[in-house]
């Protein structure tokens, strides 16, 4: 499977899982989970450095950037405006044109605003991002992003943070369907390892996750959970699994038992 | 002078650079990226973009997210 | 993970699946799908030698004993006294007391004739064997199969060879909480990497399968995806996942966004 | 659909929704909901009279038996003789065959032990009651049910009380394909007015509950809501769904819109 | 429930459903289904006279205007402006403000373009139409709809005609919680009875369908079906259904038992 | 006589019928139902069936159940 | 003269109304609703607007749909 | 003389052990297992045990099984 790789634009990513820094007890935590999980794409945000705090120990020094690249997110930003000043410090600090894209629209349900997406994408592509937007499961919207020059899509399995697991199959289906030539990485929502599993098994090019193993008892061994059911969901899918049958059928040979 | 440093007022030598700026208030200008009036200042323009009376400065860097 | 074992009859498997060597187009691929699992444990079927073919090729002959331990099955028994008949033929053939244990009571489905398959289980304790009895989601029947000796449950996921997956996650669960001092093994049902995967999350010990690997387009693939689900899903299990919420919870900092 | 009607050992029943009378607050507010639901067969318990209490006021006094028919039940029996000792006194004290019979092989799921229950239906078939086993979804013991002489299975939806809705849809059409000469009745587990409608949608002849009706915040208004749920359920299942399709198709007339 | 109706902008109707004219074999059983329906709103689409046939048959001799109310729609439009356009000739046509909007934005899938749809929903708001537009299941969207005027938000269960039943409980719940002052219609994807129940149990204010109804087998006894069902959905979630537990909890009382 | 009725010790005339039995306790024969000794007493041989010494004596009726 | 009816090359007379026009191809104007140029013609209008030459008439009614 | 062998008539030579049965049809011991009038013959005894007329023999072997 060496290559069986996740591409966006044009680069090649040996996993196709992407994790997230953020809500980790500890730093050294978050190194371990994250080589844990293999990720060779990890997302970090972006913030006002804190000036009482001054220089503090950065996360950049719990990130081995030969080993992961990263990808700066414009998490917490309401308007397209506030996601593109975001988008230009991201590469200013991190010297990538790599961009995952958020323009919430809802708080309590931190749901894109889709229209603001669509407007920074437009924005960003034209000064050469490579834009990851984070979107809900709506094939009309992905078809824009596409066409506006995203270099993937990435609609959500359930609700940041919710770990309900993807909730809606048919309509990931028809966007996977409809987005053939751009990866379709599931981005939020996924709480457990056979949610993965199952994201991946529905033909998803990738799948991003922060809270379900930052949040987990035991995070390290989420991450390694994670790693293993994205790759066993991609291996199902290319397998070719046996169809659902109502009945049952004999694995061992009918004739030949004992009378 | 007066700045606007990540939102809060603050008071900065007059005519300072942004990497003057930064040293004042003791960030190594390493891993930090700086926006002057809504526009981003490449980190090589550092020493030469000086900031003005009244500048909305905002001073980022990253920080664990998903 | 090293010392995450599946104990049976306090002898220790390294692996988690069990996998079935029926219905595959060739010995040859059996052999690999078997490797490519991990399996330490491996279900044949016992039938009279056809006697026009004489002395054929043998399965042990793609069986690596010393990799894996066999385990014979009374699969096609309809009666208490076929399957005893048979576990004694299969000692004999195996010359070891292992046995899984079907006693069928329903053609179509295949469904357990659970009173045959107590009266089986008793004699075949009381003779020695180590009984692997395969049975459905019934906690009565599964709490006298442990009384009546047997060395673990094996309760259905789902019809075999069905590929349904997990069926019924509330009876499975009140068993699992019911039945703690043997293993508890989900046998038959599971289609794909996910079920698998769901299944080891519910808190099962183990999971038997074999329609879902060799029925696979690739069933070389579809086993390396099984090996990893079961041991992602346990894993899972182990690592504590996140609660389910209705709402979004940020994976970012709230504060520190620019305005 | 007037002549659409639940027949029972050649006795029609205008409902097809069976009512039980336990854990209601008040026994006028049971009678109430019972006429709500528009029950024509109604559950009861039988129990020692407290003689510290001595003659206190009958459940009989708020069942109008000219509308409806006593099943008395044999709950809370965890033994063959224990369910046919309740039955025989049930049939003296109501003067009716009629039996719901249940043999509890567990108290904390209240599964049946289907040995005992098959035991008592024999017994009790021979005597001459009609006899209304209440099972879990075992095709096998559901068959051997039927050969007994039961006069319908009462296969689980789910455990008792627990208002999971129908927990194995696989399992309960495998027994409707089989069990054709008798109705099959789903007993125990529904907990809403669509875990009703799904029932009968599957194919069941009938729906009986307790808990899901008398536990509601206001029963009356979930009898009313069961009745119509168990009507529409049966309506759509004779009136032929649509096919499930993963595309849209329109309802309105492609051609002819304005350009 | 008299008086439990469904108000939109300021008038009630006495049903909850709402239903479609389209697909059906005759007019004459179009009729009868609606009929059948109860229902008091009843979609149409607007098409442009086929001069060749001229003066056919109209779908109006066929709807008793005094028992229904006509709710046009604007389905095919793929354009804000085609439908607005045929929102205005459907008010000439119909002389009523009341509109269906919708504004599609991909064919195979007839996802909603939302961003077509907010502007259309603007621009007819402002010409004192009672707008109900159709939409996805996307809270940001629904308050912008709501923001902008509309009469209420009417997302999808499934897509168009598929038949799926709700497939994303969760969103439909969020929007449910947030969409308080206007009524929150389910439209399109209802495949059977226990579909719309769950819609309204969920806590939808009503239901619109049209193929579910129009494409079974017997639509005149879907209809009734799905009257009954959403009536029951309805009763269900005012009556306050039980909590669903793991274990059983016995209905019958558990001392007094012959022992 | 000492009986075990329901479950509990007691105390009935000697020699008394189920009918009697059941007028001692104060109920009514209408809506109970009667084992002696694990056997139902049908309701007509209430007036005819002895209780003895140390019968077992079950006196049932129908309360709410599902 | 040529209007464009219902997206088709359609010959009226000149000067015709929009009732006028709706007679000539047989409909009652009961039950359709018109517009002409992009603009919806109020049924009390139909006997006022003319149609001139050219113009894009569009003619619907309501047909079952959902 | 005739025995049942998996269920087939089958002649074999007067007084066979197991193992000579197995030889009379190309069987190498080392793999099968065999029962005799239903009970199962431990292979150390396949030299020892002799077949009579009429027995009902079964060979099995292990087979690919789920």
């Amino acid at each position: 499977m060496k290559s069986d790789t996740l591409t966006i634009a044009g680069r090649s990513y040996p996993s196709r899982l992407i994790v997230g820094t953020g809500k980790y007890a500890s730093l050294p935590l978050m190194k371990q989970a994250i080589e844990a999980s293999g990720a060779s794409l990890v997302t970090v945000a972006v913030r006002r450095v804190d000036l009482k705090k001054g220089d503090g120990e950065s996360i950049l020094d719990y990130l081995d950037t030969r080993a992961v690249t990263l990808l700066p997110n414009t998490a917490g930003c309401y308007t397209a405006d506030e996601a593109v000043r975001t988008a230009r410090l991201a590469r200013e600090a991190g010297l990538s044109d790599l961009i995952k894209l958020e323009v919430i629209g809802d708080e309590k349900t931190l749901f894109p605003d889709n229209e603001g997406l669509l407007q920074a994408t437009r924005i960003l592509v034209k000064e050469g991002f490579t834009v990851l937007p984070y979107t809900n499961d709506d094939i009309v919207v992905a078809k824009r992003l596409r066409d506006a020059g995203a270099a993937a899509v990435m609609p959500l399995a359930a609700p940041i943070g919710s770990g309900l697991g993807l909730q809606n199959a048919a309509t990931l289906r028809l966007i996977l369907e409809e987005i053939r030539d751009i990866p379709v990485i599931v981005d939020a929502g996924v709480g457990t390892a056979s949610d993965a599993a199952i994201v991946m098994e529905t033909g998803a090019d990738g799948v991003l996750m922060n809270t379900g193993i930052a949040g987990a008892k035991d995070p390290v061994a989420m991450a390694r959970a994670m790693r293993l059911a994205v790759e066993a969901g991609r291996l199902a899918a290319l397998a070719g699994r046996i169809p659902k049958k109502p009945y049952a059928t004999a694995s061992s040979p009918g004739d030949g038992t004992l009378r | 002078m007066r700045v606007l440093l990540n939102g809060k007022e603050h008071e900065a030598p007059a005519g300072a650079t942004v990497l003057a700026l930064l040293e004042t208030i003791g960030l190594p200008p390493g891993r930090v990226a700086v926006e002057v009036g809504g526009c981003v200042i490449r980190r090589d323009d550092f020493t030469r973009v000086e900031i003005k009376e009244g500048d909305r400065v905002e001073v980022v860097q990253f920080v664990g997210g998903g």
